[in-house]
């Protein structure tokens, strides 16, 4: 069980071993084959944040376009057919390529390894190919795109997908392969999570970052086969005309709703649970404290993914489905709210006492909470039955959506791009721009997204290329709100590019964390760690004094 | 004190007995929501600002929460939630069931328009006419895809499901004109499918729909228009019947088998009859409307060319009312026909 | 599976090599399994999405259901069950044979295997080309007059979407169990402590034959 | 170090070898079941012939997994993988059933044991067309009211 004993095995890193000055993983090996070919889950996270960066460009300029139209009530920019285009493959691109993989195939790759004091992943080559699937998945997506693109906006809800004359078939098999990359993502964590952890790591020790990957991966593993399944029906529906789906064949488009939305309601929380994972680790070590409450966050955490999967039914409460059932899925919906208000409640908790250092981070951590509590909330009564009657498929759902989804999702990840950026480059950022940016983009994301909740209330539904006259007003706020947004990411590109070449070296532990991702050098050899891996007799983020630190048995 | 906070979160004005229960527990949710989020916020501020760091490498207490502070963080939201849900849920019952009394419309969409048809007559394309607080039960319907029937007023939206029947109901309160959206993503013009309900006075509505239905017979061109709005079946047959005694089709057919003056309607549809021309037909919808229309076309063997035509004399929906009557005299062996019901078309 | 059933290339090892991110043979084992397992799960998930279409629409329309089903070939299918079954047993022989090192015998059950998934596969095409014969066919291209149901085609849609699914799931099995054979011929070098590929390929054969005593009784015996 | 125990747990169950009689005889119950199934099958029991039959297959998936996949030997995360799947689908499968059965009738597909409606033409007997009888007849309903 000793590290010496397994790395004794020659042949898996020939050249390695004998380099006795240990190159960290950036520097060793510098040809491009040694990067495409790298079985290093380090390398790995890189280029998939790489591609993750590039997509999220994509569809941001998809969503400028959309903001663009909106301007004004008539035709902007671009004629009807191009608009539902566009919002369209907005929603596509963010979804399966960005937002899912965003933090897990991302921060997760590169952090869970670390955090359980592991040398790599369980499959460092099944995790390779969830890279090569996923740009394959990627690249046929971006072809059916260009080659006509579908129109059916992400949720291809039949009838309308399966007879749709725009180009089907290539986007949606696209995204079926890249949820085969994301199945095998969850796979490798895991089994990662059960069977790598260093000796010391229980399972109630392991950092709040893991429980949240753990419990995301559950989800895709579970969930992403269903969609699976779902997106090869429509393709062969829309190439083929089985019927599946088609009313005038008995089939039931309710049903579709049904099946696809057991996907894409868990899909959220794959999408958002990372992110709870990202702020408990950037909590406890900006205000120094254990996680206040750690066994309920991590079970809340389990509850998620879980009852998750059984709210599925409030995306239908107008759908034709039956009234019992959306009763019985509004329930359930209020207990995820539960969970989550627990997450939240025990965050805040963990201040308490605590010595809080307001860097980037944090300031990430405070837009976070501010999403979240009304991201949440706005969820709560969304799943109050009546109240979605009015504001089901308006624009108060979309910024609801984009409040928690995105709103909470991207805070996390520029706390993580920012909290990691040491520990990935070895190099850090300019505090200051840190700060200014962060500012910029909670304020441009409120002021896009708070006139779409009132949008929402006064009653304008989404996808519209032409609106009413009264909506005007409140449609130019958002675009206004979304350039404030788009310039707040150009400014932490041109920072956090300069910072990638000449930002000043880090040192191993610039936060002074006690992450267990920290217990290594930054950035990290190849395989992790130099010498005798480290020990793990405390728990993570345990910051008592030690003369006075007896060891709690409480949590 | 709700009219400004419907000011402050922009809702349209309410003006159906469902919006002003939703604006209820609107009012109710957003209120606490941002009592206990500035509570929480609050907090949070102050904590970071009472406990901010004086040390690069401070050390802290070790806190974890008691039991009663896990049960408060348990309870509170989920005394809340469900509190909201349970009235929610209630008036979610309360407007997915509509009241024995309502009046009945029958909805279709389109793409991309809405129609709208009473059951006597008459049918519209994108304005809708009710009277106020009288309950109107909808029935929605669609022709090829997925639709959305939005009124912001008055708080209501149900899916329209191609090929079968979603209902919702609704009181409107006061008279005037509302918007009707489109919500439910429907192809190229799915934010042009907007129409109107006009809400009148019950005295007025009365006035409208009888000058409605006497101006319909007046203009068969617009009748023909809208057959495509079929109500269902059993209704039409219903009709069919009291049609075929007063327009005199029974002096000639019978409905029990016996052989009259003319061929029996039982078990009639879908039966193969030989023509005096040796030729062989089967009778669906298509030869019984001819035969109405022009009976000598077509003459079963057997039979004299007596009837006269009612060519002019029948509406295209009164035409369609008896077939559907004709139709529900099969005999039970005959197999299940053609379609009707809500018709289902091709998406182009 | 890859990464865990890898051995150093060219030598012929007694015992499986330890990738280097393992704490010990036991673990990776484990952890092979657990991730095999894991990927069973995605495959029950994946067919529980055609179990649930199977399920709404038998629900509704439970008497096309019943005479769409009498309309196939029971011995077929009976035939085609019995073969199944048979051949997870060669399968589940040849895990047997791995453990003990016999990797003749390993190679001879999962030539058995083989042979009668093809086996399987000549039988579906048969009943497959009957139906096309008949007219008895999914949605739009349906044209049986033996059954004038509503439901009937969709109970074909069902049908030709699980079975061809299922036909599909049994290709890759044969795939992966054609990987294992070569290997017993080619290194022989399965053993006590080293079976984990023949395991893990034949686990999947399993799936696929549990998948079919599903798919049986609810195509044919309804 | 729960989980290590858990791997050499495995390992040792899984190194316990029992013969190849065991394989034999999960093959003869499983041949016996199936005979069965198609027999009670054939009689087709009114109300619990499909209930009946999916037993059946359960006992013999239940065998299976047990016996040819060794999900006897293995303990912890490996069951639980496989039983949270199948919880999952069983779930899955109880919303859409209970909600088509609770529905507003006219929102179910015509034709089917919950609408009242008339069924649309299967389309046998017909022309092929995309859209088939529902949309073919309609269309000379609307034609022959034009005379």
């Amino acid at each position: 069980m000793t590290p010496s004993s397994s790395i004794a095995s020659p042949g898996a890193a020939p050249a390695h071993d004998e380099h006795h000055d240990h190159p960290n993983y950036l520097v060793d090996g510098t040809t491009i084959k040694s990067w495409l070919l790298t079985v290093d889950h380090k390398r790995i996270g890189l280029m998939f944040l790489f591609w993750v960066l590039l997509f999220f460009l994509v569809g941001g300029i998809f969503a400028m376009l959309i903001r663009l139209e909106l301007l004004t009530p008539g035709p902007t920019i671009m004629d009807a057919m191009t608009y539902n285009r566009t919002f369209t493959l907005h929603g596509l691109v963010m979804i399966f390529l960005f937002m899912i993989p965003a933090i897990p195939a991302v921060f997760g790759n590169f952090m869970l390894p670390l955090m359980l004091g592991a040398k790599d992943v369980a499959f460092p080559r099944l995790n390779l190919l969830s890279l090569y699937i996923y740009l394959g998945g990627a690249m046929l997506a971006l072809w059916g795109m260009l080659n006509g693109g579908l129109d059916t906006g992400w949720t291809f809800y039949a009838p309308y997908s399966t007879h749709t004359t725009t180009t089907v078939a290539p986007v949606l098999f696209g995204a079926f392969i890249i949820g085969f990359s994301s199945i095998v993502t969850g796979i490798n964590f895991i089994v990662t999570v059960h069977t790598m952890r260093a000796p010391g790591i229980t399972w109630f020790k392991m950092p709040l970052f893991v429980w949240a990957i753990y419990a995301t991966s559950c989800i895709q593993v579970l969930a992403t086969p269903v969609i699976g399944l779902l997106l090869v029906l429509v393709t062969v529906e829309n190439l083929f005309g089985f019927g599946m789906f088609d009313p005038a064949r008995g089939g039931d488009p309710v049903l579709f709703q049904h099946l696809f939305w057991f996907y894409s309601h868990p899909a959220v929380y794959i999408m958002v649970l990372p992110a709870f994972g990202v702020m408990s680790e950037i909590v406890a070590s900006f205000s120094r404290k254990n996680i206040f409450g750690y066994r309920a966050v991590a079970y809340s955490s389990l509850g998620i993914a879980f009852v998750g999967f059984f709210a599925w039914g409030h995306h239908m409460f107008v759908s034709g489905q039956s009234t019992f059932v959306g009763g019985l899925f509004g329930v359930l919906t209020m207990l995820v709210g539960v969970f989550t208000a627990i997450k939240v409640f025990n965050w805040v908790g963990t201040v308490y006492k605590g010595a809080v250092d307001f860097k980037t981070p944090f300031a990430y951590f405070c837009g976070f909470l501010f999403f979240t509590v009304f991201g949440g909330m706005t969820g709560i009564a969304l799943g109050t039955v009546s109240l979605d009657v009015p504001w089901h498929d308006t624009y108060f759902v979309v910024a609801h959506f984009h409040f928690i989804m995105v709103g909470a999702t991207i805070m996390a990840f520029l706390a993580a791009l920012h909290y990691w950026f040491p520990k990935m480059f070895g190099r850090t950022y300019h505090e200051g721009w840190g700060l200014v940016s962060a500012a910029l983009i909670i304020l441009g994301f409120n002021a896009t997204f708070i006139p779409q909740f009132l949008l929402g209330n006064n009653g304008m539904p989404r996808r519209y290329y032409e609106y009413p006259e009264r909506f005007q007003a409140l449609n130019v706020a958002s675009t206004a709100g979304a350039s404030l947004l788009a310039f707040g990411f150009v400014i932490i590109a041109c920072y956090l590019t300069y910072a990638l070449f000449y930002g000043r070296a880090a040192g191993k532990n610039p936060w002074r964390s006690k992450g267990y991702e920290w217990l290594t050098e930054s950035p990290p050899p190849t395989h992790n760690f130099v010498g005798p891996q480290p020990t793990y007799p405390e728990e993570p983020h345990f910051y008592v004094d030690p003369k006075k630190a007896e060891v709690p048995d409480a949590v | 004190m709700s009219e400004l906070l419907n000011n402050i979160l922009f809702l349209p004005e309410a003006a159906s007995t469902f919006a002003e229960r939703v604006d209820m527990l609107h009012h109710f949710v957003v209120g606490t929501t941002m009592v206990m989020s500035a509570g929480v916020g609050l907090a949070a501020l102050f904590m970071f600002f009472r406990y901010r760091r004086r040390l690069p490498a401070q050390a802290t207490e070790y806190v974890v929460p008691t039991l009663k502070t896990e049960f408060l963080f348990v309870s509170v939201p989920l005394v809340f939630f469900l509190a909201w849900f349970g009235i929610g849920f209630r008036d979610f019952t309360w407007v997915t069931t509509p009241p024995k009394d309502a009046m009945d419309v029958y909805v279709m969409g389109k793409q991309w328009m809405w129609k709208f048809a009473y059951p006597e007559g008459p049918n519209g394309v994108n304005v809708l006419h009710v009277p106020a607080n009288r309950p109107v039960r909808l029935l929605i319907t669609s022709r090829d895809v997925l639709h959305s029937f939005y009124v912001p007023a008055f708080r209501i939206k149900q899916d329209a499901l191609p090929g079968r029947y979603t209902q919702i109901w609704f009181e409107a309160t006061k008279p005037g004109t509302y918007q009707v959206l489109c919500t439910e993503y429907c192809g190229l013009s799915h934010s042009k499918m907007l129409a109107e309900v006009v809400v009148l006075p019950q005295e007025e509505y009365d006035v409208w729909i009888k000058d409605q239905r006497r101006g319909r017979l007046q203009d068969r061109q617009d009748a023909l228009a809208d057959t495509s709005l079929v109500p269902p079946v059993a209704r039409m047959v219903e009709q069919g019947q009291v049609l075929a005694g007063s327009e005199g089709c029974l002096k000639c057919h019978s409905v029990d088998g016996s052989k009259h003056i003319g061929p029996t309607f039982l078990g009639m549809f879908d039966r193969v009859e030989k023509l005096d021309d040796g030729q062989d037909i089967r009778v669906d919808e298509a030869y019984i409307t001819q035969s109405m229309m022009d009976p000598g076309a077509h003459l079963v063997a057997g039979y004299q060319n007596v009837m006269p035509t009612y060519q002019g004399k029948l509406q295209g929906p009164e035409t369609a009312a008896i077939v559907e009557y004709i139709k529900s005299l099969r005999t039970p062996n005959v197999r299940e026909g053609a379609s009707e019901g809500p018709a289902y078309d091709a998406i182009q | 599976m890859q990464s865990s059933a890898s051995t150093a290339d060219g030598t012929v090892a007694p015992v499986p090599r330890l990738a280097m991110h393992f704490a010990s043979l036991e673990v990776q084992n484990h952890a092979a399994r657990l991730g095999m397992w894991l990927f069973l799960a995605t495959e029950i998930l994946l067919f529980a999405g055609l179990f649930i279409c199977y399920g709404c629409y038998r629900f509704l329309f439970p008497e096309a259901w019943a005479a769409s089903s009498r309309s196939l070939d029971l011995t077929m299918g009976t035939v085609n069950t019995i073969v199944l079954i048979t051949s997870s047993l060669t399968a589940a022989l040849a895990v047997h044979y791995a453990k003990e090192g016999k990797n003749r015998m390993v190679a001879i059950q999962i030539f058995l295997t083989l042979l009668m998934a093809v086996g399987f596969l000549v039988i579906k095409y048969f009943e497959y080309s009957h139906k096309f014969h008949i007219g008895t066919l999914p949605g739009r291209y349906y044209f049986y007059e033996g059954i004038q149901l509503p439901g009937a085609p969709m109970y074909f849609t069902v049908y030709f979407c699980a079975t061809a699914l299922h036909g599909l799931h049994v290709i890759i099995g044969m795939v992966v169990l054609t990987f294992s054979m070569v290997r017993a011929l080619r290194r022989a070098d399965f053993g006590p402590n080293n079976y984990t590929m023949v395991e893990l390929g034949s686990m999947y054969w399993h799936l696929v034959d549990l998948v079919w005593i599903f798919l049986f009784p609810m195509l044919y015996l309804v | 170090m729960a989980i290590a125990n858990e791997s050499r747990q495995e390992a040792h169950n899984m190194e316990e070898h029992h013969g190849a009689g065991r394989y034999w005889l999960i093959w003869g119950v499983l041949l016996v079941l199936t005979l069965v199934t198609v027999i009670t099958g054939r009689m087709h029991l009114p109300s619990f012939g499909l209930v009946l039959a999916l037993v059946i297959a359960t006992v013999k998936g239940t065998l299976v997994t047990l016996y040819f996949m060794h999900l006897i030997d293995h303990r912890g995360a490996n069951r639980l993988v496989f039983s949270v799947s199948i919880l999952f689908v069983l779930l899955m499968l109880a919303v859409p059933l209970l909600d088509l059965g609770t529905r507003f009738r006219g929102s179910n597909p015509p034709g089917s044991q919950y609408s009242d409606l008339q069924p649309p033409d299967i389309g046998a007997n017909v022309k092929e067309g995309r859209f088939g009888g529902g949309v073919r007849s309609h269309g000379s309903h609307e034609q022959s009211e034009g005379h």
